[in-house]
C-alpha cells in the first residue's frame, strides 16, 4: 500500500502522491505543529506527499514501527539516534526540527532551588527513559545519584504534594500546567542551557530509504521544515489538525507551548537561524556524542557519523522561505 | 421399656418443595424417648425428607415439630441414605468427624473411633480414602461415624441397604444390643419389612404423594428378641400386617399392578 | 405427553406473569440495594475523608467533585466508554471462545496439555508493552485489531486454565457411564464434559471480563491511539496528564463501572446457567 | 434355556488396586449366553470390581477377559452401584442418553424413554432433576436408562437394593419378563439371597480379600418362576444353600463372630 | 495400631527408596520431556522463521541471539530477576492469604458478598497506572511496597472470585451433615468448606501467579526507579529504550520463565494436595 521505500519514485507526473506516514513520540501539541501545518496548508501535497501523522504515546516503541515498517518516518530524538547505531540499527537522522532539547527539571519556588547544583541530594521524580538520557549525564557532570530518583509517571500529584522533591518536565508542558492548575510559578532549569545538547524532535527514518529514495526523504524534510516555517508565522491552521487528533489539546496550550518555543528559541537558534529550520552540523553530533561518551553512556569508540547525515539540510534560510 | 416421654412430636406437618411436590401432607407422629421406630413406605413416600425435618434440616411448610424436654438436637445422630463421606478425608478422619466437632481432642477420641471402625468391621481400611471402598463399605463408615457419639437419638435412612444378609445380620443385633444398653430413641427407614419387625417397637407405614402415615403398628414382643420370636406367628402376623398395609398404601396411589406374589415369610 | 407433568401435585402459580414480576422485583431485591447501600457509604466515607484531611483534588477529589466531572464530560467521556466497551467485547469473546477450543484440545491428551500449558503461561506472562510494536507492525496498521489482540491476550489464560480444570474435574462414574456407552469424544465432550465443566468455565469468565477491560485500556496505552477514535485509557491519560484529576477520576470511574457491570451480568449468567443442578447457584431446600 | 454358548469368560482374573488392595484373586469364571447369573458376596469383596471389568472399565492386574463371538460389550448396558445420573440433566435425558450416544434421533427414542420411565413408576418425574428425586427413584432412573438400550447382556449392581418390598418385587418381574423375552445374559449382584436364588439360573457366591469365587450353585428350576417354586422346598434348600456357603466364605475371612440368628426363611 | 495397617494385602514395595528413585524418574518423565521437546520445536520453528524472512535482529531476533545475549548479560539480568522474583513472591502470598480470607469473609454472607464483591471488581478494574501516584505518594519512599502493593491488586482478584466460587460450591449432603452436628462457623469453614473450595482456591492460584509476575512487571513499570535495586521491568525498559531488543527479549524470556516455573510448581502443589481425592489430580484405575 504505497510503501515508498519499495519504488523510486519521484514526485509523480501524474498528479499521483506518494503515500508517507510520520510516527510523531507523542500526542499531538504545539511540539509537532510544523507536521500537522504542513497537512493543514498542503505543504506536503505540494511536494507530492500524501502524509498521515501517527501518534506516539507513552509507550510507544517508535524505533521499532519505524524499522518494522509500520511508519517511514518518525520523531526521533539525539541520543536515540546514537544509540541504534550502537546496536546496529540501520536508522539514520535526516534533520533535527529542535535545536535545542525542551528537557527541563522543575522545583517549587521558595525551596532554596534556583540550579542544578541545588538539586543534589534532592528526590527528583524521573521517567524511566531518562535513564538513557539525561539522567547519566547529570550523574556525571552535576553528581546527581540514583538513590534520588523516584518514578515519574507524568502525573503532577506527587510534585504538588510535596514541596521537598523536583521533578522532570517539558518546557512548553509542565510548567505551564502547575501554574495553571497549582497557581504558583515553579523553578525551571532548562538542561540545554546546562549542557546537555542533544537535537531533538527530529527527523529519522531507515537508511535504505535514503538509500533508495533520496528524492522522497528530501521532499519529506523540505515540506516539514516549511510547515514549521508556516507553523511559526501562523499556527491556525495546524492548531485545528492538532486539536482534531488530540481532542483534549486546548488553545491556551497551545499558545504556550508556542510561546515557549519562540521565548527559548528551540526551534530557531545557532545554526537554524541562517542554514534554516531543521539544521544539523557534524560539530553539535560530535559534542552531544563525547559528553554521553563521557557520562559512559555510550562507547568511546563509537562510529557515531553513522547516525545522520547533513545531506537534506542546511539548505538556508531562502531556500525553505522561497 | 418406653416410659411415654415424647421425644419427637409432629403435628400437621407439610413439606412441599420449591418444584411443587408435596412430599408430605399434614403428617402428625409422636415418637416417645427410647422407643425404636421403623418408617416403611414406597420409594419416595418422604421418609427421608420426614428424618431430615426430625434432624432440623430444611424447613416446614406448615405444621410443627416439637422435641422433647429431655431430648434435643444436639445429641442426635444421623446415618445419611447416602453415605455422606468427605472425599478428602480418610475413613478414620471421617469417622472422627463428630467428635472433632464436638471438641474431643484426637487423642482421646480415637479408641472410640477404632471401636466403631472394627463394629462395622472397617479396622483395616481407617487409613483408606472414600473413593477406595466399595458401596457397602463406605455405608459402613458412615454408620461408624453416627455411632462414635453418644447420641440420645439415632436417626438412620436406610443404613444396610447396601449390606450383604449376613453382615446386615451382624449390625442389626449389634444396633438392637446398644439400643438397648444406652435407652437410645431410634427412627429407623428401612425396606426390609422383616428387618423393620424384628428391631421395632412399632413400625410406621407411609403412604406416597403426598407422604402420610396410612397404618401405626406396634409391635408388642419383649426385647431381647431370640430366634423364638423369629419363628413365631406373632412374627408373621405382624409381618404380613405391615405388608398389607403397604400393599394397600401402594394401591392406592400406584396404578401400575403390584406383584401378588410376595412371600409373607420372613427373614432379616 | 401427561408424563411431564407435575401439575397435580404442583401448587399453582400463574407462570409467565410471575416471572416478569419476580424480574422486575429483582431490582429491588438486596442483591441491588446491598451493594448500592455500601457503595453509599463508601462514597460519604470517601468524601468525609477528602474534606478531614484537607487533601487537595489534584491528589484525590471528593466524589462530589468526580461526579459533577462525569455529568460535565459525560458528552467526551461516553464515547470513549463505548470505544472501550467495543474494543473489551471483543476481546472478551473472542478469549471465552478461543480459551474454551484450546482448554478442550488441552483435554484431548495428557500430552498436548503437558506440551502446550507452558505456552500459555507464556502468553499470560509477557507484558504487553513489550510485544506491543511487534503486534503492531504484524497487523499493519489496524489499530482496532492490535488494541484487541492486545487485550485478548491478557484475557486468555484464566479461561484457559479454569476450563481445563473443569473438563479434568469430571466425575468420575459418569466418565465410566460414558465410556461403556462407547460415547464418542465429541460425545463425550459435549455431554459430559462441557456440561461438568461449565461452573468452573463461567468462573473463568468472571475473572476475564474484567481482565479483558484492564487488557482494552492496557492495550490503548501501548498501542498508542486518541482523537476521535480514541477510548477511556486516552481520557485518562490525557486527565491525569493535564492535571485533571477530578476528570481522570470520572473516567476511571466508569471504567470500573463498566467493569462491575460486566461482572454482574456474567454473575447473571452462571446464575442462570446453573440454577438447576450446581451447588454454587441451586436453591437448597434442606 | 442356555444354548451352552460362552458369553463371558474370565481367566485367572487378579485385580489389585494402586494402593495395594487385592480386590480379586485368581478368578475364573464362564458365563454362558443367556444365562442369568447372580452374584453374591459380602461387603467389599470385588462384585462391583468383577462387573467393571467385565465391562471394560480399569484394567486387570493379570489374567484375561474374554466376551463370547455373538456377544460384545457394545450391546452391554450397565446399573451402577450409585446412581450415577448427570445432575445437569432432567431425568428424561439422562435415561434418554444412552440412545442419544447410540445417534439416535430424540423423537424416536423418546417413546422408549417414555416406556422405561413407566416401567419404573418415574412418568411423573421425566422433568425433574436429579437433585429433586429420593434415593430410590434416583435407583430407578438409573435402571431404566440401562433398559432403554436392546442390551444383548445386562450388568446390575445391587440395582434394587434401595427401593421397597413392593417396588422391588415388581421391577423383579418385570426383569425376568424381559429377560425371557429378550433373551438377554444378566449378571446381576444382590445382597438378597432369595432375589437371587428366585430370579437366576445360577448363583456365584464370592469371598472377600482376595475376592474369589467360592461357590458356583446352579438353580436347576424352570421359568416362568411361579408362587409355587417360591414355596417349595427346593427354593428353601437353594437359598440354605447360598446362606450356608456365604457364611462359610465370611467366617474364614473375618474374624468378628457373624450372628446365627439369620432365618432361613426365604423371602423375597 | 494394627487397624492403620493394610501390609497384609498390600503388595510390598521399598517405601522410602522407590519414592525417590520415582521422584528422580520424573525428570525423565513426559511431564518434563513433552514441553521441552515443543520448546525445542518452537526455537527451531522460530530460528527458521527469523532466518528465512530475513527479519532483522532490532525487530525479532533469532533464539540463538537472544540466548547469546542471555548468556553474556547474565550478570545483569539474573540480579533484576532475583528482585522481580522477590516483589512477585510477596506479592502472590499476600494475594493468596488476603484473597482467601476476603473469600472466606464474601461467603459468612449472602450480604457481604453482595455488598463487596463489586468493589472487588473495582480493584481488578482499576488500571495501576492511574492509581501508581496515589500509592507513590500514600507509601512515601518505600518503592519496594509500592511495588508489591501494585502487582499485589494486579493478582488479588482470581483468588477471590475462584475460593468464593469454591466456598460455595460445598456438597449439599456435607453441609447437611455439618449442621446437624452442630458445627460451628468456624469448624465448618475449617472441615468442609476450605477443604472443599481447595481445588478452585489452587486453580485461582494458578492464575494469580502469572498475574503476580506480570503485575511486578507493570508495577515497575510506572512505580520503578532504576539503579542498583531494579528488577526485570527495568531492564526491559532500558532494553528497549536503549534498542537493545536481543537484550530486551533475553529478559522477556526470562520473565516467562519465571512464570512458567511458578505455573510448574503451583500445578505439582495442586497435584499433590489433591491427589487422594480430587478427580482433576486423583489417577483413576477403572
Ligand atoms: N430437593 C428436592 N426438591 C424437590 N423435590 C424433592 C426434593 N427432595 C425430595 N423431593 C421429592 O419429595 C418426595 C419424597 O422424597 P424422599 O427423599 O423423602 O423420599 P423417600 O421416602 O426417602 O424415598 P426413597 O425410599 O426412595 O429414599 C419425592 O417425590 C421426591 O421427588
Ligand atoms: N478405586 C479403588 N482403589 C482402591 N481400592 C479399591 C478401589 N475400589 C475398590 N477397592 C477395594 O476393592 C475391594 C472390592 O471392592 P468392590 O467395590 O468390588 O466391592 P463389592 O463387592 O462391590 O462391595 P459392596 O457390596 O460393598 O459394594 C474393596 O476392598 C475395596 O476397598
Ligand atoms: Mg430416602
Ligand atoms: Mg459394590
Amino acid at each position: 500500500n504505497g510503501n515508498p521505500t519499495a519504488t523510486n519514485s519521484s514526485p509523480s507526473p501524474n498528479g499521483s502522491l506518494d503515500r508517507v506516514t510520520y510516527g510523531t513520540n507523542w500526542y499531538a501539541q504545539a511540539e509537532h505543529g510544523g507536521f500537522y501545518q504542513a497537512v493543514a496548508t498542503g505543504i506536503y501535497r505540494d511536494h507530492g506527499l500524501d502524509v498521515t501523522i501517527r501518534m506516539g504515546g507513552p509507550q510507544v516503541n517508535g524505533t521499532q514501527l519505524l524499522m518494522g515498517g509500520a511508519v517511514d518516518f518518525f520523531m526521533g530524538y539525539g541520543s536515540d539516534a546514537l544509540k541504534a547505531i550502537q546496536e546496529n540499527i540501520p536508522k539514520v537522522t535526516v534533520a533535527a526540527i529542535f535545536q535545542k532539547d525542551p528537557q527541563v527539571l522543575i522545583a517549587h519556588p521558595d525551596v532554596g532551588v534556583s540550579s542544578l547544583e541545588d538539586l543534589r541530594g534532592k528526590p527528583i521524580l524521573v521517567s524511566a527513559a531518562a535513564n538513557t538520557t539525561y539522567w547519566p549525564f547529570l550523574q556525571a557532570e552535576f553528581g546527581f545519584t540514583d538513590d534520588q530518583k523516584r518514578p515519574y509517571n507524568f502525573n503532577l500529584g506527587p510534585f504538588l504534594a510535596d514541596k521537598g522533591v523536583a521533578q522532570q518536565g517539558y518546557l512548553s508542558s509542565e510548567p505551564y500546567k502547575i501554574q495553571k492548575e497549582a497557581g504558583f510559578e515553579p523553578v525551571v532549569i532548562l538542561l540545554a542551557d546546562q549542557g546537555y545538547t542533544p537535537y531533538s524532535t527530529t527527523i529519522e527514518t531507515r537508511q535504505e530509504v535514503v538509500a533508495n529514495n533520496p528524492d522522497l526523504v528530501q521532499r519529506f524534510v523540505d515540506a516539514s521544515i516549511k510547515g514549521w516555517y508556516s507553523y511559526l508565522d501562523n499556527p491556525e491552521p495546524g492548531n485545528q489538525l492538532i486539536k482534531q487528533d488530540n481532542p483534549e489539546m486546548t488553545d491556551d496550550v497551545l499558545a504556550n507551548g508556542l510561546a515557549k518555543l519562540k521565548e527559548y528559541g528551540i526551534v530557531l537558534s545557532g545554526e537554524a537561524q541562517s542554514q534554516g529550520i531543521g539544521a544539523m552540523t557534524d560539530e553539535r553530533w560530535q559534542s552531544f556524542f563525547d559528553i554521553m561518551a563521557q557520562a559512559g553512556v555510550l562507547p568511546q569508540n563509537l562510529d557515531y557519523r553513522q547516525a545522520y547525515t547533513l545531506q537534506f539540510v542546511n539548505k538556508g534560510v531562502d531556500y525553505y522561505k522561497s | 421399656m418406653s416410659l411415654e416421654r415424647p421425644a419427637i412430636t409432629l403435628t400437621h406437618v407439610r413439606k412441599a418443595y420449591a418444584n411443587g411436590t408435596v412430599a408430605l401432607q399434614d403428617m402428625s407422629l409422636t415418637i416417645q424417648e427410647s422407643q425404636f421406630v421403623s418408617l416403611v413406605g414406597p420409594s419416595g413416600c418422604g421418609k427421608s425428607t420426614v428424618l431430615r425435618l426430625m434432624a432440623g434440616l430444611g424447613t416446614l411448610s406448615s405444621g410443627s415439630i416439637e422435641w422433647g424436654e429431655h431430648q434435643s438436637q444436639r445429641q442426635l445422630a444421623f446415618v445419611f441414605q447416602d453415605a455422606a463421606l468427605m472425599p478428602w478425608a480418610t475413613v478414620l478422619d471421617n469417622v472422627l468427624l463428630p467428635l472433632k466437632l464436638a471438641g474431643q481432642p484426637r487423642s482421646k477420641a480415637l479408641p472410640t473411633v477404632r471401636e466403631a471402625l472394627h463394629l462395622v468391621g472397617l479396622d483395616r481400611f481407617a487409613q483408606s480414602y472414600p473413593r477406595e471402598l466399595s458401596g457397602g463399605m463406605k455405608m459402613r463408615a458412615s454408620i461408624a461415624r453416627a455411632l462414635v457419639t453418644q447420641p440420645s437419638v439415632l436417626l438412620m435412612d436406610e443404613p444396610f441397604g447396601a449390606l450383604d444378609e449376613i453382615t446386615r445380620s451382624k449390625l442389626n443385633g449389634d444396633v438392637l444390643e446398644l439400643w438397648s444398653q444406652k435407652q437410645w430413641t431410634v427412627v429407623f427407614v428401612t425396606h426390609n419389612i422383616y428387618e423393620a419387625v424384628y428391631l421395632s417397637n412399632r413400625v410406621i407405614v407411609m403412604a406416597a404423594r403426598p407422604g402420610r402415615v396410612v397404618a401405626d403398628i406396634a409391635i408388642d414382643a419383649p426385647y431381647p428378641r431370640t430366634e423364638e420370636f423369629r419363628t413365631s406367628a406373632l412374627y408373621n402376623e405382624y409381618c404380613r400386617e405391615v405388608q398389607d398395609r403397604l400393599s394397600e398404601a401402594m394401591e392406592v396411589k400406584q396404578s401400575t399392578p403390584v406383584y401378588s406374589q410376595v412371600s409373607p415369610r420372613p427373614s432379616i | 405427553m401427561d408424563a411431564e407433568q407435575k401439575t397435580w401435585e404442583t401448587e399453582n402459580l400463574p407462570k409467565p406473569l410471575g416471572v416478569w414480576v419476580k424480574r422486575l422485583d429483582k431490582l429491588r431485591s438486596p442483591d441491588v440495594l446491598a451493594p448500592l447501600a455500601v457503595g453509599l457509604l463508601v462514597l460519604l466515607i470517601w468524601d468525609l475523608g477528602v474534606r478531614i484531611s484537607g487533601i487537595p483534588p489534584y491528589l484525590l477529589p471528593g466524589p462530589i467533585l468526580v461526579l459533577q466531572t462525569l455529568v460535565r464530560d459525560w458528552g467526551t467521556l461516553f464515547p470513549a466508554l463505548l470505544i472501550t466497551l467495543q474494543i473489551t467485547l471483543t476481546a472478551f469473546i473472542a478469549a471465552a471462545v478461543s480459551g474454551l477450543l484450546i482448554a478442550i484440545l488441552f483435554t484431548q491428551s495428557k500430552w498436548i496439555e503437558r506440551s502446550f500449558f507452558p505456552y500459555a503461561v507464556i502468553l499470560q506472562t509477557t507484558p504487553i508493552v513489550a510485544i506491543a510494536p511487534l503486534i503492531i507492525i504484524w497487523l499493519k496498521n489496524n489499530t482496532f485489531a492490535a488494541l484487541v489482540v492486545c487485550a485478548w491476550i491478557v484475557a486468555l489464560f484464566p479461561i484457559i486454565s479454569n476450563t481445563t480444570l473443569g473438563l479434568n474435574s469430571i466425575d468420575h462414574n459418569l466418565s465410566n457411564l460414558f465410556q461403556l456407552y462407547r460415547a464418542s469424544r465429541w460425545q463425550t465432550l459435549l455431554y459430559l464434559r462441557l456440561p461438568a465443566a461449565m461452573p468452573y468455565f463461567l468462573g473463568g469468565l468472571r475473572i476475564s471480563g474484567g481482565l479483558a477491560l484492564i487488557g482494552a485500556v492496557v492495550a490503548e496505552f501501548v498501542a498508542g491511539t486518541g482523537g476521535a477514535r480514541s477510548g477511556l485509557a486516552y481520557q485518562i491519560l490525557m486527565a491525569s496528564y493535564n492535571l485533571q484529576i477530578p476528570r481522570m477520576f470520572a473516567a476511571l470511574l466508569m471504567t470500573t463501572g463498566l467493569g462491575v457491570a460486566i461482572f454482574a451480568l456474567l454473575t447473571a449468567l452462571s446464575d442462570f446457567l446453573l440454577k438447576n443442578w450446581h451447588e454454587s447457584a441451586v436453591k437448597r431446600e434442606n
